[in-house]
């Protein structure tokens, strides 16, 4: 390794630290900055959906699985707080805990069936996962209480509104961090290169002893987890809970969309993905009150990406400040382009050699 | 390792008894029974479709055999999951060389550790001693000065190269190459048989499936010459040279 | 303890429902089999087919069996087009993933289309045979229900005999089975691949002109349909046109009958056990079907 | 890699400031609108106007522009005009909630109108309720809307879902016991409003001792009724009652007309108040019948006006969900009035409290409630008599005779 790139990576390192407080102090200061308890609410909603997408990218991200399901175990999540809460009569946040680790166990099986065989029926289990949870939780209403819905107790009971989405943003903030700080470490170790080697070519890292399928369940487990957590979150936040609105489709697209859009092969890809789409959700919303035409343009949207970007805006974005950075900073590609040259011509040396 | 390879030639290595596999009607492996000589160079050879890659893919996991056994230095091996298997010593490379296509050179090695405790699992893929040790293999390979550029980017031969390290990253003792001369220029076949030459004697033994006839003879051993399935013959290439059975098996078809 | 004439008449309900089930999941099976795409849109493009068989006998006031002659070649060449220039610029490595979101994507097109054009409100058919029926052996069949069933059934004959008679049959039954070799022994299975999309979405054509006679229809029906088919070419072994059939057969059948001691919400619920307990026991499917092995 | 790392978490902070910026930016604009006594008072309303409920959505919405129109025509409210901002939560929960949110908290509306159906009633009343808004709503008929502890919600109709079928069960059960029908089958959707209907009139039954012989419960994208048509026929219950809206209520009946089932009485909610009902069901009508809150001939003064008016302004007369948004309008309109003032804070508190002791004069009839917001009334019965539909429930406002047993159909 050559001394200057050294201490470039040290540059780096800081220049990466300073960006990263500066974002952390963005997001702690946002509350403050909120001018009406409306932004307030919008921006727990981002966060939550940072949160999910970030979830969802444990899959997606390391294995390459892409799960249009997680609507599901972001429904279970809510309402396995809510269940505990009411039925069972535990604290709003043991309950919460609970119920993510009961979402958990519950995958254990259900990643069996949908990970033993290749892509098509993960997908197709994924989706399945929704459609019939829907059906369990409207049917089983003596339970579940079905379409009459699960009201769920105010954790802090006595905060005004405005207070109780300060605090609630601010916990979606926290649960954030735990998941991208777990996201980073498992990137990191030795378990998240076996699994982006599953990403990248899964016969070939068997064939290297990786046990893909054990390592495939774990991160599904892990995904799970957390986006449970986030369900639950929401339920103690949004207080009403309705089988037609947790268990929809539409919220496992929203995620799976949020992260390929920013990158699911980067950390902070999918944050960024939230804040795009959550942002832009609630712009349309505001300049053209009512619009049929919804689904269409999250449909097209998604389409795009995958067409066009399915490595999402970063690399876009990498790329793009290559090209204004000096020679300093050379994008991978030209390197190699240029090693390759060197690499032939030592090939053709050694040929004369012999 | 001189050591090593006197005390381990004689003994058992990779057999199979009675291996079959068909895909919807064709049989692909017909009861195949062979045993490869252990710490040597063996060769696998036989008319297209003779089943090779099939047998491969048996004994490496990849796909389930309808009958038969398969044991590697005495352990069964049958239906075993491929990182199972992988683990037990035999690594493999593919017929259309893969690579992590998206991973750095050096990131394709460190993919290939296989970390024992959970503790190894979960530290830091970049500690330096694997680090030298990949960046040892690159070495060999002579495409050490890559090991920052993705796997995508480099040439068809580099690529087998980093392919054979990766193999090799994960210290197997039996190696089983599908056809390691595939369209790679001649410079690069003479790179391939010297690694190959110099790991074997280091005491690993390699089982090579190769359409190139004089890389074959020049290099291996012993000679198994699939046709239809099964072995119809083996032995030592300039004993298979001069096989009836394997004239007609290669003017046959 | 449900009566024999009821038994009966649910049995009757199970062949009926089957058929429709067997002619949708064909299709889906067949998109598999061919590209590996799980074609998430397919119950979408069923939908809409539904909506114009709806629209074209509301304007023209004809029979909206009649629609068929315009949605059916229509959405042949929506087919064909979507596997030309949507699915093959997509990455062969992850295909199999992306495809999924793309078809996605257009079911959610579709979706909100129908929505913007036709509005949420349920549509349905008012025939002057609507509410007729014959008597069956003590069970009462509806008309329309007869018509549905027989237009699958008529459907799913000529796709056998398409893909088993015909050398475009042939040609697609290779590319299923081993593509490369298909390749090898000359047959140009992209091109042969855009045809049999183009199939595929002529059963939803025809499926959807069934459905729109005896069902109300909405635009977000389709996720209430794709669960379902789905399950079936789990069950039936991804890519195996007959497996699908035959699964569609015994679970539409299974679902009617349960409808007597559970309801009708419990009993949709059958294809999802079906489907976690075949990914089980069975990953490749109990009718066959080997690709399922590996995808 | 690394560089690409650290150029994208740049890019990061850039974005978030930018998002963040904006996300704060997107309030900025337009802050609480002055209450000058000349400014227009703004109520703010979210409705489905697309999704799954968008159809009734549309028709509250006309029932909320005919009386804006009716009231500004007549001189506004306090002298000061009357505008609505509807939005649309697309028949979503977390959508209609964050309307409020935005009607409430950043547009600072004078007044809030409910949104339609109960799934969506529940949540956006509790944001009401936390901002201190007076809540008034067109269509969160189920008995469970009123079991929230709201303080602010009232109910702009006649009577709660479970009370619709109270002059129906009285007249049933005033029958001498041998000609009463001795079963019954019920049929509901699965959503609060439909199911308290039928199951309204299925607890007085059964305490009258009527068996129930089928009770069968369908999701709301039910569309092939058939088996539960079959089971029904198959009971031979001399009476069916389906807890219905539009669609699944004609669904069931033509399931039931396939099997060629008579029972003596047929009772649906909503669907035969329709008027493309009897073109649905093949014109085979005769007897149906069916529980409304509004009838476009009823006698109350305000009603003739509205159903004038609104003929006028749509071309069509007035349906049910189109009168519930009028008589929310009305309602508010009345409190407003008596209480003299339209804004956020205090106010509120006001007119809540004014509704809680006052009856309010609408376009069906007299309405009060009880503390928890429940009107105290109970709908008419009407019923398909030779081709059209008629008040034949309550005797003191029947317009035509109860046909029983029914002809068949």
């Amino acid at each position: 390794m050559p001394r200057d790139s050294d201490s470039r990576r040290r540059l780096g390192r800081n220049l990466r630290l300073a960006s990263l407080l500066a974002c952390a102090g963005l997001v702690l200061s946002f509350p403050g900055l909120a001018p009406n308890p409306y932004i307030l609410s919008v921006g727990v909603i981002v966060a939550n959906y940072a949160v999910l997408s970030t979830a969802w990218n444990f899959v997606g991200g390391f294995t390459g699985y892409i799960s249009l399901g997680h609507g599901a175990l972001f429904g279970l999540g809510a309402y396995g707080t809510g269940l505990l809460i009411t039925k069972a009569g535990l604290p709003s946040f043991v309950a919460l805990f609970i119920a993510a680790a009961l979402v958990a166990l519950l995958m254990v099986p259900v990643g069996f069936a949908a990970l033993r065989v290749r892509g098509a029926s993960f997908v197709i289990v994924s989706i399945a996962l929704v459609l019939i949870l829907l059906l369990v939780f409207q049917s089983w209403a003596s339970f579940t209480g079905g379409s009459r819905g699960l009201v769920i107790p105010r954790p802090f009971a006595d905060l005004t509104r405005p207070e109780h989405h300060r605090v609630f943003f601010f916990l979606f903030a926290g649960l954030l961090a735990v998941a991208l700080l777990t996201w980073w470490l498992v990137d990191r170790s030795r378990f998240g290169m076996g699994l982006k080697a599953i990403r990248e070519d899964e016969d070939k890292a068997q064939a290297l002893g990786i046990p893909t399928f054990t390592y495939k369940l774990i991160m599904f487990v892990v995904s799970a987890t957390f986006t449970a957590l986030g369900g639950g979150l929401y339920a103690l936040w949004f207080g009403d809970l309705d089988p037609v609105f947790q268990f929809s489709i539409l919220t496992g697209a929203y995620m799976v969309l949020m992260a390929l859009l920013g990158g699911v092969r980067h950390l902070f890809g999918p944050l960024l993905g939230a804040l795009i789409v959550g942002c832009a959700l609630e712009y349309f919303k505001l300049e053209y009150g009512d619009t049929p035409l919804h689904l269409v343009a999250t449909g097209l949207l998604l389409g795009m990406v995958v067409l066009f970007m399915p490595d999402g805006v970063i690399p876009a974005l990498a790329n793009l400040s290559a090209r204004f950075s000096g020679p300093a900073e050379r994008s991978i590609r030209d390197v190699t382009a240029a090693e390759l040259l060197e690499s032939n011509r030592r090939e053709a040396e050694q040929q004369e050699v012999r | 390792m001189a050591a090593r390879t006197e005390r381990q030639a004689g003994m058992h290595g990779l057999e199979t008894v009675e291996l079959t596999k068909s895909f919807g009607g064709v049989t692909a492996l017909d009861t195949a029974t062979v045993a490869f000589q252990h710490g040597k160079v063996n060769a696998l050879i036989g008319p297209n479709g003779s089943g090779k890659t099939t047998f491969f893919n048996c004994v490496t996991g990849m796909i389930k055999p309808d009958s038969g056994r398969a044991t590697y230095r005495g352990f069964d091996i049958t239906g075993k999951a491929p990182h199972t298997i992988a683990r037990a010593g035999i690594g493999r490379s593919f017929q259309l060389c893969r690579v992590f296509p998206r991973m750095t050179v050096l990131d394709n090695l460190l993919a290939a550790v296989r970390p024992g405790s959970l503790k190894a699992q979960l530290t830091s893929s970049r500690s330096r001693e694997e680090m030298e040790r990949a960046r040892g293999w690159l070495k060999r390979m002579g495409i050490d000065h890559l090991e920052r550029a993705e796997a995508r980017n480099l040439s068809w031969g580099q690529q087998k190269l980093l392919e054979l390290a990766g193999v090799m990253m994960g210290e197997p003792e039996t190696i089983l190459l599908d056809e390691p001369a595939g369209g790679v220029n001649p410079a690069l076949i003479g790179r391939i048989v010297t690694l190959v030459r110099q790991l074997n004697d280091e005491g690993r033994t390699f089982l090579i499936v190769e359409h190139n006839m004089d890389l074959v003879m020049s290099l291996s051993d012993h000679v198994v010459v699939f046709d239809r399935g099964r072995p119809i013959a083996e032995g030592p290439p300039s004993m298979i040279k001069s096989d009836r059975r394997v004239l007609e098996a290669y003017l046959g078809v | 303890m449900p009566s024999g004439a009821l038994l009966f008449q649910s049995v009757i309900l199970g062949v009926l429902l089957g058929g429709l089930y067997a002619l949708l999941a064909a299709g889906l099976t067949l998109y598999f089999g061919i590209m590996r795409v799980v074609m998430i849109a397919h119950s979408a493009f069923l939908i809409l087919a539904a909506y114009l068989a709806w629209a074209f006998h509301r304007e023209t006031g004809l029979d909206p069996l009649l629609s068929l002659a315009v949605t059916v070649p229509l959405f042949f060449g929506a087919g064909v087009a979507m596997q030309r220039l949507l699915l093959t610029r997509l990455r062969p490595a992850t295909l199999t993933m992306m495809s999924v979101l793309l078809t996605f994507s257009i079911a959610l097109v579709i979706e909100g289309m129908l929505g913007y054009v036709f509005t949420g409100t349920q549509r349905r058919i008012q025939l002057g045979y609507s509410g007729a029926s014959l008597e069956f052996f003590g069970a009462r069949v509806a008309v329309v229900k007869l018509i549905a069933f027989a237009l699958a059934a008529a459907a799913m004959l000529a796709l056998y005999l398409l893909m088993m008679r015909s050398r475009f049959g042939q040609a697609l039954r290779a590319t299923i089975q081993h593509k490369e070799a298909a390749q090898l022994i000359g047959i140009d299975t992209d091109r042969v691949a855009g045809y049999g999309f183009g199939l595929g979405l002529a059963t939803a054509a025809v499926g959807g002109t069934a459905l729109a006679l005896d069902a109300t229809i909405y635009p977000s029906l389709h996720w209430h349909w794709i669960g379902p088919l789905m399950a079936i070419i789990v069950v039936g072994g991804l890519g195996s046109v007959p497996g699908a059939a035959m699964a569609a057969m015994v679970l539409g059948m299974l679902q009617s009958l349960l409808q007597i001691p559970f309801g009708t919400t419990w009993a949709q619920t059958v294809f999802y056990v079906a489907l976690f307990a075949t990914l089980a026991v069975r990953p490749q499917g109990f009718f066959g079907g080997r690709l399922a092995q590996r995808f | 890699m690394m560089n690409g790392a650290k150029r994208v978490r740049l890019g990061m902070a850039a974005i978030a400031m930018v998002a963040v910026v904006t996300l704060a930016g997107c309030g900025a604009d337009d802050g609480g609108s002055g209450e000058a006594a000349t400014d227009p008072i703004v109520v703010g309303v979210s409705l489905p106007l697309t999704g799954d409920f968008s159809e009734p959505g549309k028709g509250v919405q006309r029932g909320y522009e005919a009386w804006a129109k009716v009231v500004n025509d007549g001189g506004g409210l306090l002298g000061r005009q009357v505008e609505l901002k509807i939005l649309d939560d697309q028949s979503n929960a977390d959508r209609v909630v964050s309307d409020y949110e935005q009607l409430i908290g950043k547009d600072q509306v004078d007044l809030v109108f409910g949104p339609f159906s109960t799934r969506l009633v529940v949540p956006s009343a509790r944001v009401a309720e936390e901002y201190g808004m007076l809540f008034v709503e067109p269509a969160g008929a189920a008995k469970e809307v009123f079991e929230q502890g709201f303080k602010n919600l009232f109910y702009a109709a006649p009577a709660v879902a479970n009370d619709h079928y109270n002059h129906l069960a009285e007249h049933i059960l005033a029958l001498p016991a041998d000609q009463r029908p001795k079963t019954v089958a019920y049929a509901a959707m699965d959503d609060p409003f439909a199911q308290g209907t039928a199951y309204g009139l299925k607890e007085k039954m059964e305490q009258a001792g009527v068996k129930t012989v089928v009770n069968e419960v369908y999701p709301p994208n039910t569309t092939d009724f058939s088996s539960i048509a079959a089971k029904i026929a198959n009971s031979k219950a001399d009476m069916v009652v389906g807890g219905s809206q539009y669609q699944d209520g004609v669904n069931l009946i033509v399931a039931l007309q396939q099997l060629n089932y008579q029972p003596k009485l047929a009772a649906f909610s909503t669907a035969p108040t329709s008027p493309e009902f009897a073109k649905a069901i093949g014109n085979k009508t005769d007897g149906v019948l069916a529980p409304t809150g509004y009838t476009q001939d009823a006698k109350y003064p305000s009603n003739t006006e509205f159903v004038q008016k609104y003929t006028a302004q749509f071309g069509s007369p007035p349906e049910e969900d189109e009168a519930n948004g009028y008589t929310t309008g009305q309602v508010v309109a009345a409190a407003v009035k008596a209480v003299g003032c339209a804004e956020q804070g205090d106010c509120q508190k006001r007119l809540v409290e004014w509704l809680r002791s006052n009856e309010v004069q609408t376009v069906v009839g007299p309405l009060r409630w009880d503390d928890k917001g429940r009107p105290q009334g109970a709908h008419m019965i009407q019923q398909w008599v030779d081709g059209e539909i008629k008040i034949v429930l309550p005797e003191d406002v029947k317009e035509a005779d109860f046909v029983y047993p029914k002809p068949k159909w």
